[in-house]
């Protein structure tokens, strides 16, 4: 499915005055295209994907998903959180067949797709335990499976992985490319790991701090399967954070902190996380 | 003390209260130095648990209460010292209910005010004495004990046939729900000369044995009022129904005030006959226990014919 | 290890109970108050020995529980059925929402006549004041805890699709559970007390009646046995019904 | 902004209860029941008229008010403090919060003999009897918010130090804070019904012997009137004082 | 202050029966020094530093804090909760100065703490904002900036970074090192970062999967302050890094991922996360 992103602001109201944490983004993508969003903390990543999901509404501009506006969510749009969003009622093998139920998989179907999902986040043995009896890393594996149980068309990803550690999250990330060869979903995923973005995305799209605004896209043309240890990966991933630190010592206009700049400098040739 | 604490119930029959403490003649009676703590109920009930509870020294009262209230305190704790009034209840039967004759009675729903209490038990003693059984006991006449305002409404939604039923709703139920009187208590006790106790004054045993002067006060006021109000009912009438307005928010309408008035007496006499008549009745309908109540010492009459003496009328027995 | 929690739970509740009975006894023989103001255990004891012998607490216990029951059951489902509903939409909330409110501020004895008048002497009419009793408490707090519902299992399950009556059946009414418990319970107490205040309406045979009978012949020893055995009840169905699914829901919840 | 959303909020309720208004007219002008079984809005309009410019009302009101807020001001500051202690200690729970769960069941009408014998035919009886129907409810609420408050904040607040009399003040009731204001709108209506229940004891000018006057005299829109007052001041109550208190609290906690 | 851990083992009972999340943990921390907790997701991390803090009890062994059994939590060791745990009663600035009540710091002093550590963490402009207006690495920061404020002797963080972009991240790495120097608190610290791990760590300790013991520890003698991109830095972390795949493959023994094992094979040389 292809998503057009036109002029998309919000502006969020609170009591203590308006605060616009995304600034007029534009941005087309691509059916079965994986594009990658990277952005310095509270840029508006997590928003602009709430928007596509249809759980907010823009206060400008709008989301077209095959050329429909989006005003509400769907099933064809899943969101995994950033924080895990399990339901505590369910038991884990329920929160992983939840999603399955919702689009009307009958009954037997769902016990072995939620099976084989719960089996590929390594959480087999877990499939009754209930979900406060799950470790951060683990809740957020289920609400993985979960997501891909629900075989949606659109994928939106909001730091999937940051609760992992890196073997698990390598593992996930072949099994998530694995997935994405064979069923050529859309994937917009957010994430504040440079090299993961590389690994992923066809292209990797750079907001700069709030108000989040694109500062610059990426093309990936990297050949598939890639390698996160590849020379290419970390070059690629070396460039865009140049890109992104300047962003972020921008944001960092506090006097207080300004001896920030001065120890930045020193770690330009800085490594990719 | 220099305090009574005083009961009453803003109705018809407790006219001499409701008089006698509006026009300040107990406060007269009892003297400067006392002062007057008038407590208005709703019930019975919660007179006698006011009493009990040592809250309350004196009060006009209906003879259920008093009876129960001398029973379950294993006749410790009151006594009645004199009546109020006799009369006015009545069985009134709904005009399009078909009911003409005793006989008619087969069948029909008949409303009382309360379980156990003297409409009650008159209805049920009556009934019995014609002849028929009730529904619990494998008849199909059937008793509904109900409180009286829903007795008025059941009326008018044809869902009883007849009720028995203390003033004003007698007066009530002719004039607002086309019902018209059967019959007139006072017809049933011969014995009596058509006189039966609905209203009398009891007193806590402990205010009478610690103030029998003040209790004697009080009763000469009370006689007093007795016959104010029986030898100029109009104004009688007039003050009461101005004194209810102001306690209740709302006055009788004159025609049913003049219609209820007019079947009770206002009297100082208790009916002691008429008290153990109903008591026995109770009793026979299983309302009493399991044992016939000793009802001896109910009255304690000597200050009151003491009062009587030196007013040089009749003394009461 | 649970029936050990369990008997330590009993014997603690046990002890506390005899204790509470114990100085009541105590207080009672001391001759502080009459018999008859207040009556002492013994003498309640007597009057629930004599009721369950003769039956008619038996036959009261009966009849209450079949119309609390009755009248609880429809209660509850009216009352988390439109408490979903005002929970969620906005102009319901405004309009039914604060006439449920308003309503829940009558007292039952409200109720009473206009429950003879569109239901005449029936139990029809005595159920009338019971749901009108327990419903309004049960809705309320069931829409409290859809209101109360942290938005984030809402955005999570209409993002996976849900909607409608499933997200009503699946993610709201689950996730007020433990708030809506609560308004059972009190619905189950707002209920006896109507049914208390019903059981007015006309001689009824009900425990609410033996209460009345009981103050009405100003007999303070069937009062409290009445009472005694209506906290009774409210302890067993406490103890058999609500609180094994409070706990459940709790430990599911992981609020333990 | 915001007194757009207020008006026409307002509005919509307006519209909705004048509809209700109308209906009930029409109804009654249609025959279906002699005004006697149930009045006509006119009617009730004038019986609220001539009550408020003879002053009953008003003084019925005034009365009711002052018992209703100090007896629930007691009840609320009880309650909430044993809920706490209920809500945090199982000793409690298995002994005073049974009891509490059994009290709650009692109907108002129990506590009256009770409430004469300890304080008497005064005010203090009628505030026992209030704070008696409302104070249980508002306990079970607070001891189930308690209860229900995610564990993660408890454990959050122990580490930084929190303990003793903070941890309750600070972090235990504002948890618990939501589903406490929901214990106090229900203790609010026991309140009242309990209120309604003690003005019966004897003649006392509050708004509860208004409507039992009403009833007496089978002036039924004399008992409609002192309902509309209730359900007014219910709402006026739940508008001017709930409602923004769970609305700021609702916004705080970020439920909406 | 000096952590003494002795024979720490906790088995967490559920319906499902009994899970040993911890399996007999000895571990000495001395005052001073920075740990590091590193291992695969589920593996007890945050169940010991929830031990440690008192929040839990172990089902055998004990922790001792300057020679006395830890039995219950105290402001001396204060933990950064894997999800940020704010109060969504308080304002940003009160959850901040939370703790500064509890241990008794008076008023004024309370609001100059606060507002330093929000001002380290880039948030001072979000002081009055509510939690809920916050997005989610936001909230890890305050959650961050309301330990130090406590300053207590111990500091327990728990996958403190595991939502900041990079460089955020490296900021508060700076930030982090820096107050450790000045203060020389004790500090434990989990991440699933092997690097993350190699910078900050005295020593690093490596957990095996489920359940979890100690596999072997690391003494980091690199001398401070340490670069994350330098080649010691690097080089450390591929050693550990060998160490954990191995056990991460050993967790896996569902046979329907067994290819994994495959795939793994050819990426022996995965540079570190
Ligand atoms: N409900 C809300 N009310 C007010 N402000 C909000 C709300 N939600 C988000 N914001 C603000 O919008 C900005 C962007 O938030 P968002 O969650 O999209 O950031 P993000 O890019 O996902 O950051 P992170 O990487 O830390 O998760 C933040 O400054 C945040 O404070
Ligand atoms: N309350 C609980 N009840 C039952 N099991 C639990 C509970 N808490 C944790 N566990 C189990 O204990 C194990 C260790 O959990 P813990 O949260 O300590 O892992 P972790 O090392 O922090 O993992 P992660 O890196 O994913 O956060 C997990 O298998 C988890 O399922
Ligand atoms: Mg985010
Ligand atoms: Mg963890």
């Amino acid at each position: 499915m292809k998503l057009e992103i036109r002029g998309v602001t919000k502006t969020f109201q609170s009591k203590n005055g308006a605060l616009t944490a995304l600034d007029a983004i534009d941005l087309d993508v691509q059916p079965g295209e994986f594009v990658c969003l990277l952005g310095p903390s509270g840029c508006g990543k997590s928003t602009l994907l709430n928007i596509i999901a249809g759980l907010d509404a823009p206060t400008r501009g709008q989301v077209r998903v095959e050329g429909k506006i989006v005003t509400r969510p769907g099933p064809d749009r899943v969101m995994i959180f950033q924080s895990a969003a399990l339901f505590p009622w369910l038991s884990v093998f329920d929160n992983v067949k939840f999603g399955l139920n919702m689009i009307g998989v009958p009954k037997p179907a769902r016990q072995v797709i939620a099976r084989k999902y719960l089996q590929m986040v390594h959480l087999a043995d877990f499939e009754r335990a209930s979900v406060h009896e799950l470790s951060g890393g683990m809740k957020q594996r289920v609400a993985i499976a979960r997501a891909l149980a629900a075989d949606p068309d659109v994928l939106l990803m909001d730091e999937p992985f940051g609760a992992l550690d890196a073997q698990t999250r390598d593992l996930l990330h072949d099994e998530l490319q694995t997935i994405w060869t064979e069923t050529r979903k859309t994937i917009v995923f957010v994430t504040h790991n440079v090299r993961e973005a590389v690994v992923l995305g066809d292209r990797v799209v750079v907001f700069s701090a709030r108000p989040g605004r694109i500062k610059k896209i990426f093309t990936i043309d990297l050949p598939r399967p890639r390698q996160i240890e590849s020379y290419a990966v970390v070059d690629l991933a070396r460039e865009i954070m140049a890109e992104l630190k300047e962003d972020v010592l921008a944001s960092v206009h506090d006097p207080q902190v300004s001896w920030l700049q001065g120890m930045e400098a020193q770690r330009v040739g800085d490594d990719v996380l | 003390p220099g305090v009574v604490r005083f009961g009453y119930f803003p109705n018809i029959t407790h006219a001499q209260a409701v008089i006698g403490i509006a026009d300040g003649t107990f406060a007269r009676a009892l003297g400067d130095n006392v002062k007057i703590d008038p407590k208005i109920f709703n019930a019975g009930p919660s007179a006698i648990e006011a009493l009990f509870a040592g809250q309350l020294d004196l009060t006009y009262i209906g003879p259920n209460p008093a009876i129960n209230g001398y029973v379950k305190s294993k006749g410790e704790a009151l006594r009645i010292i004199a009546g109020a009034t006799s009369g006015g209840a009545v069985l009134v039967v709904r005009s399009d209910a078909g009911i003409t004759s005793p006989a008619d009675f087969r069948g029909k729903k008949i409303a009382t005010p309360q379980l156990g209490n003297t409409q009650d038990v008159a209805a049920r003693a009556w009934l019995m004495n014609q002849g028929f059984k009730l529904k619990e006991q494998g008849g199909d006449t059937q008793v509904i004990p109900i409180a009286n305002p829903d007795i008025l409404t059941l009326f008018q939604k044809k869902e009883i046939d007849a009720a028995w039923v203390p003033e004003p709703w007698g007066a009530r139920l002719v004039r607002e729900a086309n019902g018209k009187i059967f019959l007139d208590e006072r017809e049933l006790w011969h014995a009596t000369r058509g006189e039966f106790v609905v209203a009398h004054v009891i007193v806590s045993t402990k205010f009478l044995k610690a103030n029998p002067e003040l209790v004697k006060k009080f009763l000469v006021a009370h006689v007093e009022l007795t016959q104010r109000i029986n030898a100029e009912p109009t104004s009688a009438k007039l003050k009461l129904n101005t004194e209810i307005q102001r306690l209740t928010g709302a006055a009788l309408p004159t025609a049913i005030l003049d219609d209820a008035w007019s079947r009770q007496t206002i009297t100082y006499d208790p009916i002691r006959a008429s008290l153990y008549g109903s008591a026995d009745a109770a009793f026979k309908l299983g309302f009493l226990g399991d044992t016939m109540p000793n009802l001896d010492n109910i009255y304690d009459l000597t200050l009151l014919n003491q009062v009587l003496k030196e007013k040089g009328l009749t003394v009461v027995q | 290890m649970v029936s050990r929690v369990f008997q330590n739970t009993l014997a603690r509740k046990l002890i506390f109970f005899a204790a509470l009975i114990a100085v009541w006894q105590t207080l009672a023989w001391s001759g502080w108050w009459a018999e008859y103001i207040f009556p002492s255990p013994l003498g309640v004891a007597q009057t629930l020995a004599r009721g369950f012998q003769n039956g008619t607490f038996v036959v009261g216990i009966a009849t209450s529980m079949q119309r609390l029951l009755i009248g609880f059951g429809i209660s509850a489902i009216i009352g988390i059925l439109s408490g979903l509903a005002i929970g969620r939409s906005k102009v319901l909330d405004e309009t039914i929402g604060s006439l449920v409110l308003g309503l829940q501020t009558l007292p039952s004895i409200c109720w009473l006549p206009l429950a003879l008048l569109w239901f005449g002497l029936s139990e029809t009419a005595m159920l009338f004041v019971v749901v009108m009793g327990a419903l309004l408490a049960i809705t309320t707090a069931t829409e409290a805890g859809v209101k109360n519902t942290p938005p984030l299992y809402l955005r999570a399950a209409r993002n996976l699709g849900a909607r409608g009556w499933k997200l009503y059946a699946l993610v709201i009414f689950p996730a007020a559970l433990p708030e809506i418990i609560t308004g059972m319970k009190l619905g189950w107490s707002f209920a006896w007390r109507s049914l208390m205040a019903a059981e007015l309406l006309y001689v009824s045979l009900g425990l609410g009646h033996l209460l009345m009978m009981g103050r009405e012949l100003n007999d303070m020893s069937q009062v409290v046995a009445v009472m005694l055995v209506i906290i009774a009840i409210g302890l067993v169905v406490d103890r058999v019904i609500f609180a094994p699914i409070e706990t459940r829901v709790r430990e599911r919840w992981g609020l333990i």
